[in-house]
């Protein structure tokens, strides 16, 4: 079914062994190293939460104060071995003054461990709890197999923002993001508590997580469906994130460090070590994670880059193997951002689509709709959205992002989005079996993209091999963007895991991956 | 559902939610965000956009944003504009019955209340007058099949109803309707360019009442474009608009019969 | 190449007999017929114009005073030759009242063809001369190979009619159709003069036939493209205006009697008669002919009666084939009106417009836009004309009527028509290979639902057959609209032609018909 | 092209064209045809259709026509109105300068002018400020490459360009200028929900006074959400929105350089 392209397929594994090779370099790399992010997950996850007097949040406030090679749960272990404490009382006390973490001396490792290991397994019980309810609410409920109309709400005030979700959800809306505020990204703490404040997007925070979480299983237990929600982790504060949106039940999460690098100058060290834990997260806690291919061809042409996307695709799908998530998690991104002038600019993308379909054929594709071309006028916008979907359906996406007719002017308006839906279900019931019954012409202008792309994709990969990743980011690969090794921000968080370094989950989540 | 407005009044909004100052709603309350589309009569130059600024501020948009300034090829420009609104509207002032949500009587119904009441087939003649030759609304309240799974008047069993098509002639209308002795005369407009349907459903009025007859039928006018307050200022008893069914109309009729009676 | 539905082409072949049949049959009784509307076109073409002081047009002032079933050739023939006046000067003499036609005695038949002969070979000659300056202005332009871009116009006044037609053609239509007043058709006879006060639409006069053409001529010159122009001939009035037609140099001409039967209740002898001299005249003038059979499916089913629409396009066929119509100037009709709602209509259209491409492969298709499921919904209207337009274009359309937003609302705004060009557009050069490109399942949906409807033609069109047109419009076929076959308008200008009955066009055209 | 209008004024009409009293034009001259869609925070009933009536006829709609009335699926209902506007513009009255096409001068002719009158290269700093990352409008205007065909900044022999990139505290921009002695700051935004360019823009303005250099260099602004009247408003000296090119920007930059210093 899913075979219209006649692609090289021994190429699709040579390509993948590839980014195989590029993505285990990374590996060892990141093994050697944690951050202050992945220290401040760790406290998270063993249950601290909250701010001290001068609205810091707590898992900061430890990790400012502790030598961060050590790790955190070093400290907390050692703690807890000693005093018997709760993380959250120590978290607290460490808040208002009454423990210095300075004059802390750490115990013996095997003590930190048996401190720790039962607290992270409580945590870890906590998430695959979460992955429980959902599995029960879509035993309920029952799935959707065809696209996952997908909206996002951005009004900067979370009660907006569920009037919103609430509105979409019932308009027939299967996923909510909830987009930041601008700015969000590059700072090196999650904020805490409801937020009405947001610039172009809401602040992600726990509370905000939860708020909208709940707002969403009403509205589902309502409608009878189960109502994913999704919200981004790429940033400075990827695991944290991820830790955030494993303990608050999120379905969707955008997960990639290439995103942060290019698109907001994180430095690439730090954040793609943050990216591996994330993951780990997002994979133990059945959240599907989403990619950021999308977004290179926002910025180049999308006809010339097309082989980018593809490249970037499979090493993405091998940080996500690494990282344990499985293939059914994988949402890996990609986008219509064709020039509409351009002569069968329509039939490229069909080409690209259905590449990724094939080269992918389990993973859940999100599959962004056209936002550069998009412009004021607003009736245009409507048919660029209707072609957008259309590819979508021959080709058979699983998460479809809704173009919005407003796209090139503000974040939606609840009508905006009600029309998008509108749009999206006239065309996906019109043309349900479309996919099944369209065939590409062998050897013609689809076929010859794929393959085109295929083959500079395998050609690029084989570069990358031999010069890193790293270096590869360096000259300015994708989306014509350079930037330095040692630039951008976040690279003070990095640090050389000390010898007794110690992440008592990443031991759960291996666990989990291979299935013990 | 009906639960957020609420809520809004108690969140900590800076702007709260207000009944009597209703404001369109983008993506915040009273945000009174609106979009607007136009043509101006002038060539797509700096001139045009300072012109629809201006226009759009007579309207009492703020802030407006010309999202698309586009030239249609010849002396004319073609604008959408987003602002917001500094109207508002007190939806308490409403009157109820103004808003009240008509409640239409069932088929079974209306058959029971006629045999009840005037214990006779109450006589019903519908035509698409003049030269409109649209015959799917007139069709869609008479015929047997009716409309989104609502029968027609014809399969009412206290009902006479008689269909006449369309390209009717005013006065053929009239004559016909005399000789079946209708009750109800039911007229359907579809064609409203250049107000034809104001010509011909006043040139009806007229007609009737030169017969001497207006008052002693119930009048309706229906199709897409007609309003409520239109049919009433031209003189008709009601008006019926998009998506109407058989039992609105006759439901309005047969109280509107019964209470003239009971005058 | 159009050749993708697997077609029963045998059973193609046996309908088009059977249409063939019908048609004969039909021709019979055409050929012992006359009316007064195509008297009226043999004093048009002759020569004969403008109006008395009553305002009536002077053909019809001749017409109503003559015995039809002669021929107003007969009259006009026998005054030319004892008088050597004029044809125009005759009409003004009667107009004024200074020729009464009841007194006239009629001359020899040989002196009658011998006075009118070469008139008509005169008004024969004009129309020729358009006819080939329509071939310079397209050999100069060149013309364009893809779906022609038809957009309407009907403010009711000429003089709007031509700013919004100038407009619409700079932005890139190639065919304007200036819709008519409603209530037009129903007249006996054509207004006269530049008109100012329609209603939906816009007199049909030669004058406007006139600054019409002038206008587009002028913005066609300054865009390096002929533009064409389309008018209606259906109605009471069929030859006469396509004579007008033919002698303004329209391109395009709505003309089918079905359509006045079933949507405007003319009578059904009256109409049939008249439809096969205006399309003598139309094929002579090397107009094309559309047909209505898209009316149909604005009233019933699209899915269901789809098959009727087949029936009547090849009945139309075989009716033009007998007035001297070529493929090429057979502009068949169709439409997409089917119900948004419906799972995989998209599919069904598809099948329905390649259908009547394979066909009718030669012949210019006339495809109609979305009508009766539009609503007030201008956003989702553009969606419902992009399939639209997206049908036409993977099926290969030749002449593409736009739909409008508005189209549930009012007759299009400068701007709807702007929007409606553009989004044409856009999808049209986006998609350019794709009727190449696209192949469909074999034995699909898309194939399964094509045969069907040419096998419920065959059967139709046998039933047909057996029981002859006019009775199966009585029974109410089409639309699901009965008619008497003495029912309707114009019965009354239907006349048995006399013995020396004589028109002296059929046998100009009918040379013309055989190549000679 | 250009003739219509005039045309117009003689053939008949009942209603003529008149460039004092200008309005939205649907298909026939002064018809005032106007569309406009909005969402209004209640529920779809007839009440909602009262209401959405009553803001139209405060924005100056006549006969408004409701061709869409669709729920949200919530509080909120959305509407989509037609109908013709009494308001109309006397274009006769917009002032020239304010609408003058501006006319941008060549990338040759920019640096020959330079050349010519300041017998040194300008110095231009940009960057996109705050917490806004969308590079694409500054280097559309600054990079080599430019946009639509016009050469970005950077490829001026005459200038000398920083383009500092995105994200930028208004802080570092500042100090950055200064070191780089500008003569002419540009900056960007785009992301302006919630009015947070407006804060943006306005504390460059602040930090700018406070250093004592505002006067010492030409300020704008740019942005797709950006106009002339907002730039003037926060204490720019221009602000350039959609479509603009290098040569719109320099060519007023440097115009106004000479005209300082004539004074
Ligand atoms: C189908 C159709 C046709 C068919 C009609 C077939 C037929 N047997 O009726 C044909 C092809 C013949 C046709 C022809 C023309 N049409 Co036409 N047609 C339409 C179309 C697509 C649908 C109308 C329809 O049937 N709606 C479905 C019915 C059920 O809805 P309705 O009429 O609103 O009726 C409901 C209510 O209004 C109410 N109602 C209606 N009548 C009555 C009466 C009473 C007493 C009551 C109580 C209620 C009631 O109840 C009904 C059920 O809810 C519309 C566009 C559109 N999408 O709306 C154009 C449209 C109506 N047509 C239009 C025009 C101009 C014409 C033409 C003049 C040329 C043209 N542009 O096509 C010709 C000539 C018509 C003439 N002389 O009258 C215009 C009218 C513009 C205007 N505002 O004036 C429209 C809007 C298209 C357009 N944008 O140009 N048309
Ligand atoms: C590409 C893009 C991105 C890319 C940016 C990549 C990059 N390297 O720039 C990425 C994916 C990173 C991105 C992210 C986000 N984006 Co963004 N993005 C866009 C998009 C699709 C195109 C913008 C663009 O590049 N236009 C092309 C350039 C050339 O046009 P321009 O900026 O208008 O510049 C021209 C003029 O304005 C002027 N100009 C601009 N600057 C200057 C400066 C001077 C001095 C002068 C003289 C002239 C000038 O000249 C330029 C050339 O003519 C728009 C939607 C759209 N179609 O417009 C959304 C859009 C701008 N993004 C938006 C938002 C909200 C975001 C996000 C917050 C989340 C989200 N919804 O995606 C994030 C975070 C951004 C952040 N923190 O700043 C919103 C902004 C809404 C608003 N009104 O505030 C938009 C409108 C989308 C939407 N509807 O939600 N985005
Ligand atoms: C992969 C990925 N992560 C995160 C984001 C959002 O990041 P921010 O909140 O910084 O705008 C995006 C936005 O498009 C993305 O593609
Ligand atoms: C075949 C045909 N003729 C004529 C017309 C127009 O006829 P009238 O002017 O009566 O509306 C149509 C309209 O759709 C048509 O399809």
């Amino acid at each position: 079914m899913h075979n219209k392209l006649d692609l090289d397929r021994e190429l699709v594994s040579k390509a993948r062994l590839k980014a195989q090779n590029i993505a285990n370099e990374m590996q060892e790399f990141i093994n050697g190293y944690t951050t202050t992010t992945i220290e401040r997950t760790i406290c998270r996850l063993l249950g601290i939460d909250g701010v001290n007097k001068k609205g810091i949040p707590l898992p900061n406030v430890i990790v400012d104060n502790i030598d961060v090679k050590k790790g955190a749960a070093a400290y907390l272990g050692s703690i807890i071995h000693k005093t018997g404490l709760e993380p959250q009382e120590i978290a607290e006390k460490v808040g208002n003054g009454s423990i210095n973490l300075r004059n802390i001396s750490l115990v013996e490792s095997k003590d930190i461990q048996n401190a720790i290991l039962p607290l992270a397994e409580l945590g870890a019980a906590r998430i695959r709890t979460n992955r429980e309810e959902r599995e029960t609410y879509l035993k309920t409920h029952g799935d959707k197999e065809g696209p996952l109309l997908y909206v996002i709400v951005a009004t900067g005030n979370i009660y907006e923002d569920i009037i919103q979700a609430d509105s979409a959800a019932r308009k027939g809306a299967d996923i909510i993001a909830v987009i930041r505020s601008t700015g969000q990204s590059l700072m090196d703490y999650v904020p805490y508590g409801a937020t009405t404040q947001g610039f172009g997007g809401t602040y992600a925070t726990q509370e905000n997580f939860r708020l909208m979480r709940k707002a969403l299983d009403e509205a589902g237990n309502d409608l009878g469906r189960y109502i994913r929600l999704c919200n981004y982790c790429s940033g400075l504060c990827m695991p944290e994130i991820a830790a955030m949106g494993a303990l608050e039940r999120l379905d969707v999460m955008l997960n990639d460090a290439l995103y942060g690098i290019l698109f907001r100058d994180i430095n690439m060290q730090r954040t793609i070590i943050d990216q591996h834990f994330s993951r780990m997260i997002n994979g133990y806690s059945g959240v599907i994670i989403n990619t950021g291919e999308d977004n290179y061809i926002k910025t180049v042409d999308a006809v010339d880059q097309a082989f980018t996307v593809l490249t970037s695709q499979l090493m993405n799908e091998q940080f996500a193997i690494l990282a344990g998530i499985p293939e059914e998690q994988m949402g890996i991104g990609h986008a219509f951002e064709m020039n509409p002038t351009v002569k069968n600019g329509f039939l490229y993308e069909l080409a690209q689509a259905q590449l990724s379909r094939e080269v992918f054929p389990n993973a859940p594709l999100k599959y962004m709709p056209p936002t550069r071309y998009m412009t004021g006028d607003v009736f245009m916008g409507c048919v660029q959205n209707a072609l957008f979907n259309i590819v979508t359906k021959i080709t058979d996406q699983k998460i479809c992002l809704l173009g919005m007719l407003t796209e090139a002017i503000h974040t939606p308006f609840m009508s905006d989005r009600s029309i998008a839906i509108d749009i999206a279900q006239y065309i996906f019931n019109n043309m349900e079996n479309i996919s099944d019954e369209i065939l590409f012409k062998p050897d013609g202008i689809i076929n010859r993209q794929a393959n085109t792309s295929l083959k500079k994709a395998y050609d690029l990969l084989s570069k990358i091999e031999q010069q890193g990743l790293f270096k590869t980011l360096e000259v300015g690969t994708f989306a014509g963007i350079r930037r330095p090794i040692d630039g951008g921000k976040g690279l003070d968080g990095v640090v050389k895991k000390g010898e007794l370094y110690f992440n008592p989950f990443i031991g759960i989540f291996l666990k989990a991956k291979e299935g013990v | 559902m009906g639960e957020h407005l609420k809520k809004m009044k108690n969140i900590g909004y800076k702007d709260k939610y207000d009944p009597t100052k209703i404001k369109p709603y983008g993506d915040t309350i009273n945000d009174g965000k609106i979009q607007v589309s136009f043509t101006l009569p002038m060539q797509n130059t700096p001139k045009a956009t300072i012109a629809a600024k201006q226009l759009v501020l007579k309207m009492g948009l703020r802030e407006p944003n010309i999202v698309l300034q586009k030239s249609l090829e010849s002396e004319f420009t073609f604008f959408v504009v987003y602002g917001h609104l500094i109207h508002n509207v007190d939806i308490t002032k409403i009157r109820e019955e103004d808003s009240q949500l008509f409640k239409a009587m069932s088929m079974d119904e209306i058959n029971e209340f006629i045999s009840q009441n005037f214990n006779r087939k109450i006589v019903v003649v519908g035509a698409t007058t003049g030269t409109d030759s649209h015959t799917m609304g007139i069709d869609a309240i008479m015929s047997m099949k009716g409309f989104h799974g609502h029968h027609g008047l014809e399969r009412y069993e206290m009902l006479e109803a008689h269909n006449l098509g369309s390209q009717v002639l005013n006065e053929d209308f009239v004559r016909k309707s005399i000789d079946l002795k209708a009750d109800v005369l039911l007229v359907s407009q579809t064609v409203t360019q250049k107000r034809i349907h104001v010509q011909n459903l006043t040139n009806l009025v007229e007609l009737l009442e030169a017969e001497g007859i207006r008052d002693k039928v119930i009048l309706i006018c229906g199709g897409a474009r007609i309003t409520k307050e239109l049919a009433k200022e031209l003189g008709y008893d009601a008006g019926f608009g998009q998506n109407t069914v058989a039992e609105d109309v006759a439901t309005f009729f047969i109280k509107e019969i019964r209470n003239r009676q009971k005058k």
